[in-house]
Parts: structure tokens; C-alpha cells; sequence
């Protein structure tokens, strides 16, 4: 099978599917005698993400595989194909959301505690529902709470190929290196100078557990 | 400045989101600006305000940052001050108020009375801030609410991003047939041979497998309607060995009535026929389901 | 607006829309100011579907509108998409072709017999259907039943010569260091069965027959 046969077939597959697919699944579309080798699938879909660099599309791989999507700088026309505004998550719900990504497997208790607040049983139903977030096991502990964790499919909601690809979280700093500077018993606040953002530079990678 | 000239700051007023970027801060030992105190906000506007609060650690961060003040060296006694007001204010205005809201102001005032006791003199120097634990949540809730804000702001797909699809004109799914591992077969059998073996009256005997294989081949070349002859059986060039199969399973044949002979003379050539079945296949598999 | 860029955004927006799109709609999704006209559009629409002959995807306009679809020769590998997964056969299955191939020629009674269970007819249906087994006479008995023996397609299918290559059963002994073999390879499916990464813990094996 020549690349040019090979580039068309996985540009029409992804296409027809509608969704990201994997490698693998590119792979189960030839029977095993006629199948290309892995690396013929990769020139292959580097070689497809070249040729987009004209046309409306780009090729990118997100959590569960390759997809075609329109090139950002096209967005503001696409967009108006569809009345509607997209929809908009509440806050308990992008934190829910947050702490599930940044520290899963964690359970409902767990990310109450970082909260500071009850997290609501609609909230997560319905990162479940959309199939973000599913139970993946149970702290063995009494009561035995489900953990949470993501799913392929918020990585690829969100365009992310894996989670490292999320935003890095800010760093903790820690009291006890102020406390040799400040009179601790004068309840004083600090000078405004101290209290910049930490340039996103510095700050320590992902923690993922 | 003295922790007295900060608690006697005046409350500010819940101020619009606007307001938060105000250039309003309390710098250590220097003259603070500060907030008009005749500004007016609409019971609804603090209504939004207050309702828009994901708990106590984000009305306390809100309160600490609205002030420019550092997390790490919160004035705890203006901060509870401020915070008391605020939890009364959503309590007048009959808001839902979240239990945690009350736990957090008891913890707050216990706080506020650790850091007015004198420390007890510390042997290695070493001694816990009291709000160290409660500095510690703050941090670890911003920076999620944070992260929260940067997933908000990721490209998302139907808002940023949109995938691409294409008709497929003809769609044939299909199912392909399940496959087998020879080992699945062996298992089955070994299986099936353990469970027989606990059935007393089986007793199942190991038999050269060739022998049955040609049985097979026998009778696949053999048919109802006519004879064959005896001879065609056998393929010579398959040696002495290969006879002795074919015949042995022939004889095993016949021993088992699943074929029959005929010699019409001695020393004729001797001819060989399946033995009819007095039904079709298809009745044979309807009796047996009656059985 | 120059027609490379309204080629391309008429392409990103009849992907994203995922449905034929008309030219009306197509006009919609620019402001009046900046709107091509229409003799634009055809051409841009032509010349589309001219960049698409080495492609996997071509542009035809149908009822409703616009749209791509994959070219017709491609279907063959773009459908194997929705292939479903690969049933499992039954244990009664397995057992059933199990004692067909050892025990060559024999009656349904008889593995019935052995198994010290009913077979049921549509075991012997698919395993005939399969083409691993067929009826090779009748015993002399009363009834006559029908003496099954497997077939040359088996032996192909198993990559046997003869049913001598068959491991003599004094060789399964091992019964349970067999069965902890085959939990490993249930783990890992075949390369049809990738079709959908569902986690193996989620996956209840179907059971044909």
C-alpha cells in the first residue's frame, strides 16, 4: 500500500468517525496481511498534519487519538454556524472538576476538605454523565468511598493529550520561612510587595498522584 | 503600626467585582489609603456577591485579597473581624448559609485567642504559627480554585475547538466471529476430561489420534447411495504406516455398525458403504432436543 | 478576503457542522461587510472539490446542502470502524468442538455423555457454521445419529497439520497453570477486538451460544 493510499484511508476514517482514534483502532482498519507497520502510520499522519497547513483543518492528537478540527485562526466564522452561546460551568463545578484532575484518585471527602464545602451530589452526577470524570476503585477505608478520576474524554474535551498537558498548579509557599522576619505577635499584614503572582516560570511541575 | 491601628480599620464594605483591582493596601508601617466609606452598593449587588461565594475559604481569600494582603501573614483579628460581619450580613439578607461558614468563624476566634496568649519559650526555636494550619487550607483551596479558572480557560471543544466530520455513504458493520486459542480448547478438555473422570462409569481411554482422524477421512469419502471400493481407501503413498491407520479405522468402523461391507465373491474386490441414517440431520438434532 | 481563506473557511465549517450545509448558511457566517459573493463561493466550492481528488474525503452537494463524505473506495476500510467486538464463545462451546476433536467421529449423545449435559443444537449450528465441524455418517443404532469430526478448516484455523499435532491429553495435566495463561491473554484482545479501549474491568465477556 503506497502512503498516498494510506494518508487518504486515515484522513477518511478519522473523519468518518466523528471522534479521536487511536493508533490502534487505525490499525484494526487493514486486515493483518495488508497492514502497514506502526511506523508507516506515523509518516503517514505526519505527513497528513503537513498537508493541512493550507486548508481549514489541522490534525491533532488528544487524549484517545487523532482528530481533525478547524485551524483556530478560522474559529470566530465557524463559530456562527450554531445560534446558541456554549455552555458555562459554575464555579463549585470547575473545582470539582479541578481537584478530580489534578489529584485522582480522590474521593468526594477529600476534595470537600480542600473545598471547604460540601460538593454536591448533582455536581458530581454530572461530571459523570458527561462522561468526564467514573469511579475507578474505593479507598479502603470505612465506609469505603468511591474514588474519582478523569477520563479520555475530558482530555479530549478539553483538547488535552494527556494530564500533563494541564495548566501547572501554582506552588505552595510556607509560613514558617516568614516567620523568622516578622514579629508574629503583631498581628501586621506584609508589604504590598510580597503579595505578587508567582511568575508561572517558577513554579514547580504538575503534581499528579 | 500596631495590631490596634488595623483592627480599628474601618469595615469595607463588600465592594462590586470592579472594585477588587482598586489600588487599596495596608503596607507594613506605612500609611494605608483608604476605601471610600460612603460607597453604596445595592442590596442586590451585595446579594450576588454574597451568594457568589464557593464557601469560608473563598470569602476569607477574597477578603484577604481585596485588601492586598499577604496569605502568609494574615492580621487574624481584622480578618475575623471582617469575616464575622460578613457571615451576620448573609444571615440578615436570609441567604443559604453553609454550616461550614460557622465552623470556620469558631475557628477564626480560636485563632484570634492563641495569637493574644503569650508563646511558651520554645526549646529548639521552633514554634507553630497558630494560623500556619489554617494559612496552609487558604493556599491549598486558591491554588485549586485557580487550576479551576485555567481548565475554564482552556480551549474547549464547541467553544474553541470543532471536530471535524465527515458522511461515510455506506456503512456495512459487521461482527467478527470470536476467536479461539488452541490453549482455550485444551483447557476445555481438560476440563471436560477432570469432570468425566468424576463420573465413575466413563472411563475414557486414550486412543492414537490419527486412528480417529482417518475414521473421519473414511467416512467423509464414503457415501449412503453408493459403494466404493475397498481399495480407493487406501493412499499407498503414504506407506506401511499409513495402511495399518486406514485399516484399523475402518475395522474400528465397522465394529461401531457406521459402515458396511460387501463381498459379493471371494476374492472379489470388496466394496464399502455408510450405513443410512433413518432420518435427516436436521430431524436427528429435533429428536435429540426432545429427549 | 482572498479564496484561499474562504476555501478554508467554508472547509472548517462543513466539517464542523457535521451535516450538509447550504450556501445560505454558508453566506451566514460572514458579517455583511466581509461577505464574498456568491459567484465566490461556487468558485471556491469548486475549486474544494477539486483539492479533494487525492484525497480521502470528497465534496458533493446533496439535498440540504454541502458536504464531505469518504470516497466510496475507501468504505471497505473506513467501515471496519463500527466493527463490533468479537463475541466469546461459550465454555459448552468450547468444550463441545473439544470433544469433537479428540473423540472424532462422534454423536452428540455421546458428548453429552462425557460433558454430563445436554448440547444444545445451536452449539453444533455454529460450530457447523463456523466450518470447524461436520457431520461425517450416522452410527448404526437406533435413531441413527449423526457422527460429527472436525474439518480441515479447523486444523487451518489452529495452525495444526494433523489432529496428531493435537498436545495428547496427558500433557494438559497442568490444568491450572494453563487457565492462569489464558486470564493473560483474555487480558490483552486481539487486534479486532481494539477496536474500543474500554478498561478490561468493565467489560463483561458476551457469550455466543
Amino acid at each position: 500500500m503506497d502512503v498516498q493510499q494510506l494518508k487518504n484511508i486515515i484522513e477518511a476514517a478519522i473523519l468518518a468517525a466523528g471522534e479521536p482514534v487511536s493508533l490502534d483502532r487505525l490499525q484494526g482498519l487493514f486486515e493483518e496481511d495488508e497492514r502497514p507497520a506502526p511506523e508507516d502510520f506515523r509518516m503517514a499522519l505526519a505527513a497528513l498534519g503537513e498537508d493541512c497547513a493550507m486548508r481549514g483543518i489541522e490534525l491533532v492528537e488528544v487524549g484517545s487519538g487523532w482528530r481533525f478540527q478547524s485551524r483556530k485562526e478560522l474559529v470566530p466564522w465557524v463559530s456562527r454556524l450554531w445560534e446558541e452561546k456554549p455552555q458555562r460551568y459554575s464555579r463549585a463545578f470547575l473545582e470539582t472538576l479541578a481537584l478530580i484532575a489534578y489529584r485522582q484518585p480522590i474521593t468526594r471527602a477529600e476534595i470537600e476538605d480542600i473545598r471547604g464545602v460540601a460538593v454536591g451530589t448533582n455536581i458530581v452526577k454530572s461530571l459523570t454523565e458527561r462522561g468526564w470524570v467514573r469511579v475507578v476503585g474505593h479507598r479502603d477505608v470505612p465506609g469505603k468511598p468511591a474514588l474519582y478520576a478523569t477520563t479520555r474524554a475530558f482530555l479530549d474535551y478539553f483538547n488535552l493529550k494527556s494530564l500533563d498537558d494541564l495548566p501547572t498548579l501554582a506552588e505552595l509557599r510556607d509560613i514558617d520561612k516568614l516567620e523568622a522576619e516578622l514579629d508574629l505577635i503583631g498581628d501586621v499584614p506584609a508589604p504590598a510587595a510580597q503579595i505578587e503572582r508567582i511568575p508561572a516560570a517558577d513554579v514547580e511541575p504538575v503534581e499528579l498522584c | 503600626m500596631t495590631e490596634a491601628a488595623v483592627s480599628e480599620a474601618p469595615l469595607h464594605e463588600p465592594a462590586s467585582p470592579q472594585q477588587e483591582e482598586m489600588p487599596f493596601a495596608i503596607v507594613q508601617g506605612a500609611p494605608f489609603t483608604e476605601l471610600p466609606k460612603d460607597l453604596y452598593i445595592p442590596p442586590h449587588a451585595l446579594e450576588v456577591i454574597l451568594e457568589a461565594f464557593e464557601g469560608p475559604l473563598d470569602l476569607l481569600l477574597w477578603l484577604i485579597k481585596r485588601q492586598n494582603l499577604d496569605i502568609l501573614n494574615i492580621p487574624i483579628a481584622e480578618i475575623t473581624r471582617q469575616y464575622v460581619e460578613y457571615v451576620e450580613l448573609m444571615k440578615e439578607m436570609e441567604l443559604e448559609l453553609a454550616a461550614e461558614y460557622l465552623v470556620m468563624a469558631a475557628v477564626l476566634a480560636e485563632i484570634k485567642s492563641r495569637m493574644l496568649l503569650p508563646r511558651p519559650p520554645s526549646v529548639d526555636g521552633e514554634e507553630e504559627d497558630p494560623r500556619a494550619e489554617l494559612v496552609r487550607r487558604l493556599q491549598e483551596y486558591e491554588r485549586f480554585k485557580q487550576a479551576a479558572e485555567d481548565i475554564d480557560a482552556l480551549p474547549r471543544l464547541g467553544r474553541d475547538v470543532f471536530s471535524g466530520a465527515a458522511e461515510v455513504t455506506e456503512r456495512n458493520a459487521t461482527r467478527p466471529l470470536p476467536t479461539v486459542d488452541l490453549r482455550e480448547i485444551l483447557a476445555a478438555m481438560a476440563e471436560v476430561m477432570k469432570r468425566a473422570e468424576m463420573f465413575a462409569h466413563h472411563h475414557i481411554q486414550r486412543e492414537p489420534l490419527s486412528v480417529r482422524q482417518r475414521m473421519s477421512e473414511v467416512l467423509e469419502h464414503l457415501s449412503t447411495e453408493r459403494f466404493t471400493e475397498f481399495p480407493c481407501l487406501f493412499r499407498l503413498e503414504e506407506g506401511r504406516r499409513g495402511v495399518v491407520v486406514t485399516l484399523i479405522a475402518v475395522l474400528e468402523l465397522l465394529k461401531q455398525q457406521m459402515i458396511e461391507l460387501i463381498q459379493t465373491t471371494a476374492f472379489a474386490t470388496i466394496h464399502v458403504k455408510l450405513v443410512a441414517p433413518d432420518m435427516t440431520p436436521a430431524e436427528l438434532d429435533e429428536a435429540a432436543d426432545y429427549r
